[in-house]
């Protein structure tokens, strides 16, 4: 058995609990994320079958669909490959607006922690920006980006910068004032501190960010797809539920929650791998 | 250049490379320094001793730009001290390791900051690795190294780039005797090659101030200034180990024990 | 159970409009000329954005009614059981607004049939809200009995005007008033206009909107409801009899309206609010262009009680 | 003057400059804050000039309305009383969810960090719950809490709720492990380290997530009211939006703006009493 | 109680508090510890000193629960550790302060912890300060100490609630020589009231070690174990101060200062 130090995750699962406890509850590295893993479906299991019931038995069901009938209509996509159409013009929104968001949140986060004032002064101005319903923005969207991909890319990108924004410009508050002090006396200029000790230190916010912007990145495509357009996961749910069938509003829904769920295990695999120093104090 | 030469109790000080003149510290409305004069000449080795919380570090922090006085003026090479002062290179009391960064790395740091060639630092990184020991540790994250590993990295860091000026807070505190000698030693004889000119050093072990400095200056009182300021008068090239025995050891350190306001000897000055 | 009563004995009930549009006015003529409180009631209108809200929300008993086309009554079936007791405006309401450079474009002369205005529009981008609205439905089918493609493009109706600048669409089908104000700024024209009879086979018998509650709601609160009904009949009487006063008090709703598109908004929607009841074959009509839309899943919907027509004649009654 | 230690505040500010060089900037303390509002005025004023310009000089202007006529319409709504009401259904609307959100939000990220092995379990079921936009839910969320202010209150909390989950649970991953066993070993049960570590540590990222959360408390209440209202700002904005009514719109976002700025600063200023320790290292 | 009795170099141990037999400690696959043995009786007061990197802090980890053996037994009161040890009070090499409270209030933590009432905590919160010398600090945060003040709230915050037995890291290497001595009689005074029971105390420093210890254990070697116990058999109560003067002492740290593998004798050794 190895010791806990040499599993970032498993060390970090211990973080507050004592660490043999941990260590004893994990189990070693195969097993425990084999239980893992089936206890997730376990519980996954447990709401399809919640749900089947309720949207069986109840009044309430034929408001909620029921994964029978939902899984027949995703079957009923992907033979019909409306899926696969739907899901490539979704996703390709979704991940170009989550890339443009979070390059344009990240820098504009980073620059501002860094010339704190101007932070300061801007800080109120872009909170009003982000405090708009993004919805009401809708015809300026349609004019300035048309009606393609365009808009709803700028739309997720929207949604995700400000939360990327918001979390590494606060992170950027809690970096070691000495630290930054004592690497600038070894000869580091403004862009040295950014690159050697902001970014590395902002990687814990900047996942935070990244964490709470995905599924943003998602929710701005689909939101843009339900505001105007012809194909995409949107459209169809949007369609769907004009046609008040339930059935293919949720076999949307549930396209897009595992279309997010596994861009998010990418997403936390990644910052185990990124993250392994966080937590062991400064 | 202005600065006027001075003279007090140095054998090697040709001119004021550092000046402190009236120098108090407030942080809010605790006065913590007052009225602290100190000049320290260029190619000078002056250890600093004192009190815990006397101002030691405040001291260094005023001179590496970290800190700013309150009243008072902070010079270096004849010139006010404003914002950071890139000519030191400072050995902080805590250990500032970027966590994200291997003891190779962390030590890497300064060198990449000035631009040196891929092969110059990894043979500049090795030779300081093996200097403070850490060879088998190069690969390390901080969070991996014990206390005196991670200050020997931080020590080793700032060694790396040979700042002419060093400022090193208690940076020996927490090793073992064997280590550090062998830092001892290795400090004086980058002194000697003149490879660090001048040095500024705090600590808390008298016999190793007496064994390092060419002058100690005891910090005490409230709020701090200079109590005393004692020439060490051994011949250079010092033998670490043989400091001790030298005639004038006892009395320097007996001068210093009493400085510090200490009521009775010990074992140290017998 | 039925709405409240509120503090002066009247009883209070809640309406949910699918939109908020001048096609809705009925309502608002009934609320704003007093005409609910006349039969005892204390109406409160809710816009609730969409059919599908508005179903939801008298799913949730919260609401006591809500105001739409048949068609979102025979989808909402799968979910609630709805009654349709009356006709509150009848015709497609909709018009077809062009981009002024593509109409000038098309080159068709003022005078040119309907027929001919489809036919031109092959090829070009139109915008609607959704494709299983009724409006779109019908455009299609004319459109393709004429002869002609059109590139659907489906938008939030805020959007349209904005699209219409940016020159992201040719066109869109929109109730009212938005083709009057696309009109009225300069950027659209009206090409083909559903008051006016311009979609070949949609006339009065189509796309009535109307009251719709539930069964369980109908059969428990029969006085509310008849009451309900009642004060629609008299505000639509108020429309034939008064139409001056009764444009006075829509107006309230839409001050922000310019006036002169205003007096073109009432001039093409008025008649509308004073339509008769629909008959048996008209609700059959419209059931029918529903299911062959392909959209629909029909299924247990009893059209003879959807049109409940004893609840208007307990209503005339009154 | 006095040193910037022990002005959290500009100590903050100068955090990645050398202390020396922001405290020259800054000034001192009361002159700071004056030339900071002095500087945030005159940016003001030149959005909202360049705003007119563009409003009464371009043919984009009729899309974005301009200064003047939206502080006529906020003028009549203030006389009608319709301001007041709009802002008072709104503005409690918003508080109220905000509340239950940070309280539900921040508890589960607390207690699914400290029990570590459950977050880990649970953590994609939230994040795809997450996903969902929020809209295509609105029939759901109508039919269980009626049209009141309620359904209103509880999209707000869920947007926010999410915000502050993720934003304290990732902050859980970055507590010093040492630290959490040191008091442990003093005797503090699971309780205890949750109470007199965790919380105030999580300070920083708490704060993180009420400033992402806040102005999507306005966006819940203000997209709640597009749903199905009678009352409220977004009722407002929607109404304007559906009579193409610009000066209306912009009115409304107007007002929801300072709203939520007047929010923003009464939070920047509880944080920066709450966190002065933040970024002096552990 | 099962635990064998043990009598290796002990004047006061009664029975074996704290065991670790052939306790080995791998970091991934670096082993940094093998097959080390180690008693510690009732009331005992054991001096560790060793290398840097050698596995001080390692062994406290072990003992506390902090960390667990790879292979082998760490058992105290006849118990095999299990989880954290609740019964030691651990004063960590790193200072580990809770940032947003103020000297007085970390040391007041502990105090919380087992729910002392007001009055009592204020009461022991100002002894504690005043023994520390940290009464003028006692609202200052951790940010506004100084590295040797920072050290000491974190000695006093243990010190506070008393717990029976003490595992200190490095506790004093930041502190000047006469805080330092001041803290050496209140530690001492403090186990000879029984207090403290027992003593696991980790340096660096050969005099402190001799001047405090029962018993000095030097761990070495890569990977480390224990490469000496040295009972020192001076005197109780001793008077800090005159240890150094003690006809054994020399011998004591000639034996300790080559057992570290150090081949040239030094001046404390005099
Ligand atoms: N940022 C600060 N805010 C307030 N007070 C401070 C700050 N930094 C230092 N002080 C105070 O200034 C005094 C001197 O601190 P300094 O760190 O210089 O002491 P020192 O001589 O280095 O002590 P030690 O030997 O313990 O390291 C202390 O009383 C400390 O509390
Ligand atoms: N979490 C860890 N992961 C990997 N290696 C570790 C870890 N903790 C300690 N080590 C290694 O174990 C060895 C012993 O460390 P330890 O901290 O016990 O040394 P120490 O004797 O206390 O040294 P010092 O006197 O410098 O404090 C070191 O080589 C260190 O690198
Ligand atoms: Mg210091
Ligand atoms: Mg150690």
């Amino acid at each position: 058995m190895t010791s806990t130090s040499e599993m970032p995750a498993e060390a970090a699962e211990a973080r507050l609990s004592s660490p043999q406890e941990s260590r004893r509850r994990a189990g070693g590295d195969g097993r425990g994320a084999l239980a893992t893993a089936l206890i997730r479906l376990a519980i996954l299991a447990g709401i399809l079958v919640v749900w089947q019931v309720v949207g069986d038995l109840t009044t309430f069901g034929r408001w909620v669909s029921d994964p029978l009938s939902v899984a027949a209509r995703v079957g009923d996509w992907a033979r019909s490959g409306l899926l696969w159409e739907g899901t490539r013009v979704t996703l390709s929104t979704t991940l170009l607006g989550f890339a443009l968001g979070t390059v344009v949140g990240g820098l504009a986060g980073v620059l501002l922690g860094v010339t704190r004032r101007l932070g300061a002064l801007l800080e109120p101005f872009i909170l009003a920006l982000y405090s708009i319903p993004k919805i009401a923005l809708a015809p300026l969207f349609l004019l300035w980006f048309g009606i393609g991909q365009l808009p709803k890319i700028m739309l997720a990108a929207m949604l995700v910068g400000f939360l990327i924004f918001f979390n590494v410009y606060q992170g950027t508050k809690t970096i070691d004032g000495q630290l930054i002090a004592i690497v600038r006396l070894m000869g580091a200029g403004r862009v040295a501190v950014i690159r050697k000790v902001a970014l590395p230190y902002l990687s814990a916010w900047l996942f935070a960010g990244l964490k709470m912007g995905l599924p943003y990145a998602l929710i701005g495509a689909v939101v843009g797809e339900f505001m105007a357009s012809t194909a995409g996961l949107g459209y169809m749910v949007k369609n769907a539920s004009s046609m008040f069938d339930t059935d293919g509003v949720f076999a949307g829904l549930i396209v897009l929650m595992t279309i997010s769920t596994v861009l998010f295990l990418l997403l936390t695999a990644a910052e185990k791998r990124v993250l392994h120093w966080a937590g062991r104090g400064i | 250049m202005a600065t006027p030469e001075t003279t007090i109790g140095s054998t090697r000080r040709t001119e004021g490379l550092i000046r402190l003149a009236g120098v108090s510290k407030a942080f809010g409305d605790r006065l913590v320094m007052a009225g602290l004069d100190l000049t320290i000449g260029e190619g000078e080795f002056v250890c600093v001793v004192g009190p815990s919380g006397g101002g030691k570090s405040t001291l260094l922090n005023m001179i590496s730009g970290l800190d700013e006085a309150t009243t008072g003026v902070v010079s270096f090479r004849g010139r006010a001290v404003s914002g950071l002062n890139n000519e030191v290179g400072y050995i902080t009391q805590r250990d500032l390791l970027l966590p994200w960064r291997t003891a190779a790395n962390n030590i890497r740091l300064p060198l990449e900051l000035r631009g040196w060639s891929r092969t110059a630092m990894a043979e500049r990184v090795r030779e300081i690795l093996a200097m403070t020991g850490l060879d088998h540790a190069a690969d390390s994250y901080p969070y991996e190294l014990s206390g005196g590993m991670r200050k020997r990295v931080s020590i080793g860091r700032v060694l790396a780039y040979s700042p002419s000026v060093l400022l090193m807070d208690e940076p020996f505190a927490s090793l073992d005797a064997q280590l550090r000698l062998q830092m001892h030693e290795e400090l004086l004889r980058m002194w000697q090659d003149s490879r660090v000119t001048s040095v500024v050093f705090v600590t808390h072990d008298l016999v190793e101030a007496i064994t390092l400095a060419d002058r100690v200056v005891v910090i005490a009182g409230q709020p701090g200034r200079v109590d005393l300021e004692l020439p060490i008068e051994i011949d250079r090239p010092r033998r670490v180990v043989d400091v001790q025995s030298h005639p004038r050891y006892a009395d320097y350190f007996q001068r210093l024990w009493s400085a510090l306001g200490h009521d009775q000897p010990t074992g140290g000055a017998q | 159970g039925g709405g409240g009563a509120s503090q002066d004995g009247s009883t209070k009930v809640r309406i949910a409009l699918a939109s908020f549009s001048v096609g809705h006015g009925l309502s608002l003529i009934a609320r704003d000329g007093g005409f609910f409180e006349r039969r005892g009631l204390s109406v409160e209108i809710i816009n609730a954005q969409g059919a599908q809200n508005a179903v939801a929300a008298v799913a949730s008993g919260d609401v006591q009614a809500f105001v739409g086309t048949p068609a979102n009554a025979f989808a909402a079936a799968s979910q609630a059981r709805f009654v349709m007791p009356l006709r509150a405006y009848a015709g497609p309401s909709v018009t077809l607004t062009l981009r002024v450079d593509v109409a000038a474009r098309l080159g068709l002369p003022a005078n040119a049939s309907p027929e001919q205005r489809l036919k031109a529009l092959d090829g070009l981008t139109i915008a609607s809200i959704s494709p299983a609205i009724s409006p779109t439905l019908m455009l299609r089918h004319t459109s393709e009995q004429a002869g002609a493609r059109i590139n659907f493009t489906y938008l939030d109706q805020t959007t349209y005007a904005a699209a219409l600048q940016a020159k992201s669409i040719d066109g869109f089908i929109g109730s009212s008033p938005y083709a009057e104000i696309a009109e009225s700024q300069g950027s659209g024209l009206s090409w083909l206009s559903g008051p006016a009879g311009d979609f070949p086979g949609y006339g009065s018998s189509y796309m009535q909107i109307g009251l719709g509650i539930t069964t369980g709601y109908a059969d428990a609160n029969p006085d509310v409801t008849s009451r309900m009904v009642r004060s629609y009949l008299d505000a639509a009487e108020y429309v034939r009899d008064h139409p001056d006063e009764a444009k006075a008090v829509l107006r309230k709703s839409f001050p922000e309206l310019d006036g002169r598109v205003w007096d073109q908004v009432w001039t093409s929607q008025k008649a509308a609010f004073t339509a008769p009841v629909p008959t048996a074959e008209d609700l059959a009509f419209t059931y029918r262009e529903y299911t062959e839309s392909g959209s629909a899943k029909g299924g247990d919907i009893d059209l003879d009680r959807m049109l409940a027509p004893q609840l208007v004649d307990a209503a005339r009654s009154l």
